[in-house]
């Protein structure tokens, strides 16, 4: 795909040039640092140097006029140097103290929060959902948006007991670490794919996609002469995969389609060892454009949790602290054979001590 | 049976069959009872046992195949029975109890002569895709192993608190238990507190783990409203990896004629037995078709004691059910 | 298999009728235990009665000439009542405390020894090996001996951190919960079956001997024109299920059987839940009649475990708290690549955090 | 590359294209940069951005085909470049690390230029049997999730003893933070003491979990002997099941050039390059071939580190290879 003339393989561009002088100087000497209050950091130099951050929520989807405006705010306070996190925040980067409020007044009058710090709840990580993606079961930006809305004022303060990170994926691909969130909120298609023989074999290559099923569920037959596929209905959980590999296995469908809610994953390595997310919650119908149901499910666990978990407990030991059983009873989620593990390794989920509360 | 590769150079042992002697109940004898098997294998076979096979039948070693039939006839003359063998109901045993120990649950001598006399047809006529043991423990600490060897694991354990005599506490304390850390410090879910003159339990976080009961048994005791916890499946490597039982039910009342624990096995026995592949033995067939089926297909709710937690793949086959909440 | 004239299906004589008085009348009403010294117990009911108990150690494999000679113990001390454990040790069951020592002085004068009581190590149970069993990759009641000799100090004492139960399999078959003890010796094969084409036909059922295989090494194939099978070598991991259903498939190989040595499991639901054995030693090989090779690895282990564990804590709690890196290296045993488990749910064994002593 | 189904009625997104633009490490921008960015997409696409990829590129959302390659020769002429997709080593990510945090225990963002740079041709020219995640973290905390997300994951751990201010601490202490029970009692291998005065550290028993260091930032720092531990195969669900990262080696010098890291990527991808499946990750590779195999294939020494624990199935093959002390 090279052609003579075409410059490439230069990679992305040295980051050495975008740091600030301040991180220049400190490279590798920081010391320590604190949070001030939600939203703001000060990071302390060996040198004694400070360098201040103020971190803002950003919806992700940005147009070039956002991106902008950021550059003109990283102008005027920031001599330019700003950052993003991997939680798609925006992170201004400050040398003089002095202009941390007047800089959060602009930012928040933009309407882009400051916060997102600490033990509160940073910003939803999510994937495309309906805006850009063939395989979605939600939306996306929709459904964080109407979460968020709801969850802004722990993005603003430092209350939980520990952080609590939620992350949305819109089908079973799961772009992004939906499957070690604090609180995953899931698409999931329930119809086997419609198949359209007509144009399977224009479009797919037939091994491909026969090897794309996790379960097997895809068989080669010939329809109408031509040679396609059939799908074993009992066999197929719907992850869309097929339909990723071969756009004739149409796997959307408006009435099946919807949200599944996971509790208790992790990725730090702090206290406990990190941890997948566990289905509580197998599926909420889709409710646009504000999803309620959806909405009220997570906000429920978040209350639930900082309710009830210890100092610097995650969800999931959290979870682990009172069990299973306390869990569904204090969550008030009532117990759903879909919960318990039918795939590959599901005999080692099963309960196999007397250990029981009674 | 079993027989000898070279029956001529071993005239002897050309044949060497066992026979399984059911055991009482708890392995509880008297000598005359000792003296009368004796008598009957000296007549019959080579005076050799085990005291006892691993499922845990008395068992004679070494006979002749002609020799089976006639010692047969003077066991059951004496009172005594076959133990079960082949494809179907194993010999149940048990822990020794409430005949000695002061924490049984339940009666586990009872349950196991009970449940061995109602399922004679089952221990006697293979009729089962493979093997079945009913192991009867009378607490957690699980004398016989039942969570590891048996398909059908009963282990006694308690509803009410644990009864304390803080007097004994005091005593154990003076004599050089440290309460803290060999008590408070070990208890699973750190529901157990000590103020240096009495302990406290929050026993709604008890897991009826016995280890406080087991170091401090003249202080603290299992509760009063006794029951079981019924697990099922366990068994050995063979075929298909070693299986520890899984929780069926978190508390079972154990009281006679134990007509729950008898429908519970029985509606095991038709799903596994209609469905069941030959030498697939039932842990293994949970396995294979899921827990959740297996529990519709028996006529248990799902609870959350069943799993040690929810599952983690996405994977879930909805089929043509599509409640919206999810909740069955 | 029932005639007209035949008893059957009287089940077992009723317990009740081998229960000393005193049991009797404490049945289920007993208040709380004491081991006054090893081997020796007494059991106190609410009505103040005492029943002891004094716990000596059998083979197993036991003749009618010494079940008598325990018979006429049981006569001479304890009215004629005594038990057997699940660990094959006869207890005598006494009312006359003047009664114990003459007794243990008789028992231990007949070569049974009396302990095997708390925190201490209990007989081995095992299962028949050579005596009595067609698919033994080693002995059992012979290296059961062995061992014992030297663990016997143990088995009369109670200075262990907690209780040490071992176990002694001489196949895969595992006849005995060794896959839950803190050290199970277990018999292996290394080396797949051989096929006797012409005794197959005759002694065996092909789809069960095919199905009978756990990896699906067996493949029906016609030898000589007879309907056999063949063994896909690479497939075989020598467990000797096989030859358990046709004799026709022998699995016993005198140069590579030998024994392995497993650690850490427990079935008791006390502190942990239960766990399985892990395997730490992959072979051993035989060396009758005393295996020294064996009672080394046997004895060693548990003087690690002896001079490392906290009080209270068993093998497998006392390895979890240190890791397994570190066992290996207290153990002073080499870290073999077969440990790593490479069987269905091998992928759940692997270490999956940052979580490692440095 | 994107099309719609409707390209008649939508015309304006009939082709709907990504553009995958690298990022700089650790999202470093200046406002001029971003403004260069904004020209060209402005000048060649929709103008809407994902800011970033869930991978961390900046993608460019949204334009027609024959838009592609003049914004690709905007793109480079400024300085940037093109991410990777498809079935080769995605554009690797890092954390801020010594950029701005002290716990970073490696240079992440050198570290993250310096393979984005050496493996440009993996990154642009697909020749992998799927993806190929690298994500480094400076610490155990894993900012970037790199343990669940990547299958190269780099985490950054430390040797020597967590540096330790005890002023600072007793100022925590007296500023309301519960050293005991939110530290102490909170040690995954309870190696922390604390006398009410100074916390003391058995770190022969340290894991690395940082907590300590999280809840105690101005009295607590990781030691100085920094590295990494190396990590491999985590994935989504899709389609073997969701994969955390299994430890490769568990602590690697990470010192320019990162030469070692350098080669056991290729000998990964040289094994799984010659026998991973279509679309199989290299974490469902192993799982496949088993973690004995692939280490021995790779040429890594076996540890007990890569390890949660050893099997507890006897279905050890020992092949041909019948060594007399399972020493290898």
């Amino acid at each position: 795909m090279t052609t003579a003339q075409r410059i490439t393989d230069i990679g992305p561009p040295d980051f050495r040039q975008f740091l600030p002088p301040v991180v220049k100087a400190n490279y590798g000497k920081w010391k320590y640092h604190e949070i001030p209050k939600p939203g703001v950091m000060v990071h302390v130099g060996e040198s004694g140097d400070k360098l201040f951050t103020v971190r803002a929520g950003s919806p992700r989807l940005l147009s070039t006029v956002s991106i902008r405006e950021f550059a003109a705010l990283a102008d005027k306070y920031c001599d330019g140097y700003l950052r993003w996190t991997s939680r798609n925040n925006v992170e201004f980067l400050l040398t003089d103290e002095s202009n941390i409020e007047p800089l959060i007044k602009e930012v928040e009058a933009k309407g882009y929060p400051v916060g997102g710090t600490g033990n509160g709840i940073s910003n939803i990580v999510h994937t495309q959902g309906w805006v850009h993606c063939h395989s979605a079961a939600t939306d996306a930006s929709g459904v964080v948006k109407a979460i968020m809305d709801e969850v802004y004022p722990h993005f603003k303060s430092m209350e939980m007991p520990a952080k609590l990170r939620i992350a949305f994926a819109c089908c079973l691909n799961m772009c992004g670490a939906v499957h070690c969130s604090d609180i995953a909120v899931l698409g999931l298609h329930r119809k086997p794919p419609i198949i359209d023989h007509s144009d399977l074999p224009k479009m797919c290559e037939v091994p491909t996609l026969i090897s794309s099923c996790p379960t097997g569920a895809i068989r080669p037959a010939t329809v109408d002469g031509k040679a396609s596929v059939e799908v074993e209905d009992e066999q197929c959980m719907y992850c869309g995969n097929c339909y990723t590999v071969c756009p004739a296995m149409q796997i959307n469908n408006a009435e099946a389609d919807g949200i599944s809610i996971w509790v208790g994953g992790k990725v730090s390595n702090a206290r406990s060892q990190p941890m997948f997310s566990k289905l509580v919650i197998p599926f909420i119908p889709n409710d646009p454009p504000r999803w309620p149901g959806v909405v009220d499910a997570v906000v429920n666990l978040i209350d639930v949790y900082a309710k009830n978990a210890r100092k610097h407990e995650r969800m999931g030991e959290w979870i682990e602290r009172i069990g299973w059983p306390k869990f569904f009873e204090v969550a008030d989620i009532p117990f759903s054979k879909y919960v318990i593990d039918d795939f590959k390794h599901a005999g080692e989920t099963y309960n196999r001590t007397a250990q029981i509360r009674q | 049976g079993r027989y000898s590769d070279l029956p001529d150079e071993f005239p002897e042992v050309a044949h060497f069959h066992t026979i399984r002697v059911n055991q009482p109940a708890g392995w509880f004898y008297t000598s005359d009872a000792l003296r009368t098997l004796c008598d009957i294998w000296e007549k019959h076979g080579s005076g050799l046992t085990n005291m006892h096979g691993s499922t845990g039948d008395l068992i004679f070693l070494g006979s002749k195949t002609d020799a089976i039939e006639p010692c047969f006839a003077d066991l059951t003359a004496a009172g005594f029975d076959l133990g079960g063998s082949g494809s179907d109901a194993r010999t149940p045993s048990c822990c020794v109890g409430p005949g000695r120990c002061e924490w049984s649950c339940y009666d586990t001598l009872d349950a196991c002569y009970d449940i061995t006399q109602e399922f004679q047809d089952e221990l006697h006529r293979p009729a089962f895709p493979y093997k079945f043991k009913f192991k009867f423990a009378g607490c957690p600490n699980d004398c016989v192993a039942s969570i590891a060897r048996s398909d059908m694991s009963v282990i006694g354990t308690w509803k009410d608190n644990i009864r304390i005599d803080q007097d004994q506490v005091k005593n154990y304390a003076e004599n050089g238990v440290n309460i803290q850390e060999e008590i408070c410090d070990l208890c699973p879910t750190s529901c157990i507190g000590w103020n240096g003159a009495t302990i406290s339990i929050d026993n709604s976080n008890c897991v009826k783990c016995m280890h406080c009961i087991n170091v401090l048994p003249k202080a603290l005791r299992p509760g009063t409203e006794g029951g079981a916890t019924i697990l099922v499946g366990a068994k050995a490597p063979i075929i298909g990896g070693a299986l520890l039982a899984t929780v069926f039910v978190p508390f079972l009342e154990m009281e006679p004629p134990y007509e729950d624990l008898k429908e519970l096995s029985e509606a095991i026995w038709d799903f596994w037995g209609e469905y069941g592949g030959n030498r697939e033995r039932v842990g293994e067939f949970i396995q294979r078709v899921g827990l959740a089926t297996f529990m519709d297909e028996i006529g248990l709710e799902p609870v959350p004691e069943m799993i040690a937690h929810p599952r983690t793949n996405p994977y879930i086959f909805f089929g043509d059910d599509l409640d919206e909440d999810g909740d069955e």
